[in-house]
């Protein structure tokens, strides 16, 4: 089992003409996900990789019976078209890309309080079921079918930490990324809810970075309601105050909140072995499963 | 991105939130023309990114040409928490019966703007937000809405402002809002606002920091940004289009993703060492990208090693090597010792492809990092 | 019984320093309403009809305890009065103010899709449960306790149809005015549906005029719906087409849709008698009961 | 409140919108003047506010000088609907390859804004919408939100414009909403939106009607409705401040409350006669308001009688009928019979308080309607 997505997955990419947009979508297609359209306004008629485009993601949905989508799309349109995705009456919008401005994200935030889409991202690599199907840009081949759940605020990050867990034979049911800017749609806790009850995951591996207070509420969240064991990472104990840390989320506020030793006693208090080093990560994973 | 605080009052005035008359000067003789001009006492103001001016002696209130000429002497020029003092601020010193707070910041956790009212203002806010919350009103707005009158009224009432200035003071609070949102503000904070014995108020301070992924569409805030801007390195970054933050350890950093930026700064700590920056270059690492990464960690001096972190992804690991073999081969010397780790797909064969007689490879993050940090003592102790 | 008020209810006077805000806050108290505040910003600590006056709606609730706002506010300010009734959790909020724009009040209403606060009006006379309560701007002393339901898009021409009740001795439950824009808080169905389930409502009245089709829906719902028998009465049968007819709502479109055949049509097929003449529908309701 | 084609044609050119190079003018000669400036052919257009004026003779496509001048001549002072044509618009004709219809307006029902466009434009859409509504695609827009730009785009899409003008008619509908919503509209269309040989689209005729209620913040608009008004006894309501609407019939109506003066007309046509008019006083019925209202409805040279239907709810009837005493003592003669009913609080006190010589009294509404249609039908016999 996995969560979310999986080989019945019908996607169509938003943005599939652009350069970002096609590379990824072929990845997508080579993985064997279940790409089945794309949606780029003035460019309904043309294929991309095989694939139909529509000019609305309405239309895509329509005629190919698409349940997700993926968005990669310029910033400065980025947020529109997570709405077009939000009011179409998809299961799934997983947004790729990275520097939306944030007040376009409280809209979306609050639009999400009014459909029953759920959203990842954006600024995130995406998400992959190994073996099934992958929304984003991850790369396939470092993932392997398995037990274990990962959720990460970061991309390459990620990768370093399910390539140590592959690398000692430790597949994964599912990883998210759920994107590194401050106003997210799916947070920690929303991932970990899926792992949890998801039967097939019998370890979540959880990467932090500083900023903000999401480490902390997934710390009580799983203190409070998880049977399935967590190992957690903190990017960012070395960061400055006041300084974005590449990604617009990480950051360590004036008033100190958002720092790696706060998250990092949170998930300790709530039972979370925090690894300094992904490879101690991989071991705690070891031990837990 | 920050604003200094004349650009934010700059803004703040054009949009009709009232501020003290005043000038910038660059110069003594100017300090002291403007302060003529605009009739003592004045307030001689250090243009920096600095938090604590005042206690820092960046701000001097002064009763005449003498004075005004003394704090221009010492405040031009001076070095206030690593930077150096180019301008400041000449301004009509307000004579105040009391001192507000009023600012806008996104609530990430709520994802929604939030607007804070205090009657304690003029002092350290966030010591206050820390040991007396209750002090500082908050109203979270709903970002499709925006800000109702009412919600500027209640913050207002709430904090105690009284009804003598309370409709000026809210007022002030829907116009920041404003700004907040039309401007793409991060943050936007008047402090102190201050209340004359007229009960006008008055913009005393102002910061004004701006949503950076939303600078493409505030293209007058972004032209304020250039000179804004006060570290080279970091201007630099800005030209290559880099996520670069400088420090003050001597171990270079290159990786790509911000996560594992991060992750190797720390483990540069953790091994002993000291991290001298963060950068990210990004996905691929293509020859120019990685010249121009090498260029900005060798212009800083006090780097005596780096280490290059990159999780080849998509993009193939031999690949990946061929980028940074053709940067290297640019360099006629390599300044300082460069240790690359190489992960991910096609790994091996990248590591292979490696120029040895350039750079040092590990095959582990832990290993590389450990390297880097010896050859930075050993650097350091010569 | 009664629907919606009572004298249990604590009510805000939303404007109360204003002319008609202290003109009818002093009726209504003197009616028997509990008036415990009012609100109007910059005059808080001061008192009307022996009331007191607080800066905030906010204010008013904490220290009073009310759970109901009338709105008095002009035309201007009033949509943020409303949403600041909204907002400060109320069980209702009575506006009277006419003239407020339509797209203010098409934000307030998407605003109460996300709040539990009821909202009767605007543009309306108010709500009354004789002898126990008044929020608004009717007069009571025509009105009589007894068990007959009254909703009106209309205020005078409610006057007249109580008149005729209470002169034959026919006494009501509680009557409300929804009020005359196009876009209201409380319509049709949403009155009809709390007389339904008011075990006390033996009869209910129907007040339409020209314009939406309000009426028509409500005819599908007593329908479907309602066992109270309902008689009915629509204003504006000679209206011509493309004029607003006094009342911001009351306006037959020029593609012919929100005539009075098309209402009385759907009333009598939903069983409803439709009197010809104010009278005529006293008859029916002696009728029914 | 409707602006004139020429006003609304003006908001949208400045908005964006493209429209067609085009002039006002009030007499023959300037039509001709114009028409030469922007070179034939041009189009002749009666501004009234009157929909099918092309099928009516107020639409004139003229080749030349001399056709300029026939158009204008019959055009200019003719008597459209009703109206006199003043003014006529001479613009640019467009040579179309397609006609489309863009258009938003307030749905009551959803308490939403909503965005329709159409294939099938210069024809009465409201016909289109009755047969084939289909051929119309509407978008709800969420007011808190506005109109999302892939809204617009995925109207136009579904629309079947082609995708040679799709961007420009997603970008015509964009503006028009902004329109709607800046500038309070009510209904705001093009129709039609004509697309030339060259995929350029033209906004060939403009639809602009405001929410009334909105004009305190609209002064502009509310200027350019002094210029719009036609009716002089409507423009005298205005400046009164009444609701009034001018109907055909003789018997004038005045009450209090919409709800009940649509009653009072709707018993009149019941027992037999004709309402000349729809006017509410509002509440109360102090002496001047009367005064005005009687002004009003004498002023319409049609109206035989009068019938004066007040609920006195709040206000009591004894006061009411010292107003209508008042107001009915400052004419010299009453020019036509006035028949006056008063129910409500202190009703029988207020009959008694009505002066008998100048009015007729009557108790029940029915009984004071069927009165004043006798009256009117003995006047109109004379």
């Amino acid at each position: 089992m996995s969560i979310l997505v999986d080989d019945d997955t019908r996607v169509v990419v938003q943005g599939i003409t652009g350069g970002e947009g096609k590379f990824h979508a072929e990845q997508m297609i080579e993985y064997g996900t279940n790409v089945v359209a794309g949606a780029v306004p003035g460019k309904g008629g043309q294929e991309v990789g095989g694939v139909p485009v529509y000019d609305t993601v309405d239309q895509a949905v329509e005629a190919e019976d698409a349940d997700a989508s993926v968005v990669f799309v310029p910033p400065a349109f980025a947020a529109d078209a997570i709405f077009e995705g939000l009011d179409t009456d998809l299961d799934l919008v997983v947004a790729i890309t990275e520097g939306i401005p944030t007040q376009d994200m409280a809209k979306v935030y609050k639009r999400l309080t009014e459909v029953d889409t759920r959203l990842i991202g954006p600024n995130c690599p995406g998400i992959i079921t190994p073996g099934e199907a992958k929304l984003g840009i991850l790369p396939g081949n470092i993932f392997e079918s398995g037990n274990v759940g990962l959720v990460s605020r970061s991309g390459t990050l990620t990768y370093q930490v399910v390539d140590s867990l592959t690398s000692r034979g430790i597949g994964q049911t599912t990883a998210i990324g759920i994107g590194g800017d401050p106003i997210i749609g799916t947070d920690f806790i929303g991932a970990l809810e899926l792992f949890e009850n998801d039967p097939d995951t019998h370890a979540v591996v959880m990467c932090g970075e500083i900023g903000g207070e999401d480490e902390e509420e997934a710390a009580e969240y799983i203190a409070q309601n998880m049977d399935t064991p967590v190992a957690g990472f903190i990017a960012g104990r070395t960061a400055p105050p006041g300084k974005r840390m590449g990604h617009a989320g990480a950051i360590v506020s004036g008033s100190g909140t958002g720092t790696a030793e706060s998250k990092i006693n949170a998930l300790n208090d709530a039972g979370v072995p925090v690894g300094d080093t992904p490879e101690e990560v991989a071991d705690s994973i070891e031990d837990l499963l | 991105m920050k604003l200094h605080e004349y650009q934010a009052k700059q803004v703040f005035a054009e949009a009709g939130i009232p501020t003290p008359g005043s000038a910038l000067a660059t110069s003594v003789d100017e300090v002291v023309e403007v302060a003529e001009d605009l009739g003592y006492p004045v307030a001689v103001k250090a243009q920096v990114h600095v938090g604590g001016r005042g206690k820092a002696g960046g701000i001097k209130l002064v009763e005449d040409a003498d004075e005004a000429r003394e704090a221009a002497e010492s405040i031009l020029g001076m070095d206030l928490k690593g930077y150096t003092v180019e301008k400041v601020l000449v301004e009509e010193a307000v004579d105040f019966t009391n001192e507000l707070y009023v600012g806008v910041t996104m609530d990430r956790g709520e994802g929604k703007p939030v607007v804070m009212v205090s009657e304690r203002g003029g002092v350290d806010i966030e010591q206050v937000a820390e040991k007396d919350p209750e002090a500082i009103v908050r109203e979270h707005v709903d970002p499709a809405f925006g800000l109702h009158p009412y919600q500027a009224r209640k913050a207002v009432y709430d904090a105690g402002i009284p009804q003598s200035v309370a409709r000026d003071v809210a007022s002030v609070v829907s116009t920041l809002y404003d700004l907040f949102e039309e401007r793409d503000g991060s943050d936007v904070e008047i402090n102190p606002l201050m209340v004359t014995s007229d009960d006008d108020v008055v913009a005393a301070d102002a910061v004004m920091n701006i949503d950076e992924d939303a600078l493409f569409r505030q293209p007058e805030l972004a032209e304020m940004e250039e000179e804004a801007a006060e570290d080279d390195l970091e201007a630099k970054a800005n030209e290559y289009g880099f996520d670069y933050v400088r420090l003050d350890g001597n171990t270079g950093i290159i990786g790509n993703g911000a996560g594992l930026v991060m992750t190797t700064l720390d483990l540069v700590d953790y091994y002993g060492g000291e991290p001298a920056n963060f950068l990210d270059i990004g996905g691929g690492a293509k020859a120019e990208r990685v010249t121009n990464a090498l260029d900005m960690v060798f212009s800083d001096e006090n780097v005596d090693s780096v280490v290059f972190n990159i999780f080849g992804g998509i993009t193939r690991g031999d690949e990946v090597a061929k980028g940074i073999n053709a940067a290297l081969e640019q360099f006629d010397e390599i300044p300082k010792p460069v240790v690359v780790r190489l992960a991910g797909t096609n790994a091996a064969e990248g590591r292979e492809i490696l120029n040895d007689d350039l750079v040092t490879v590990e095959e582990t993050l832990e290993g590389a990092v450990q390297r880097a940090v010896e050859f930075a003592n050993e650097e350091a102790d010569q």
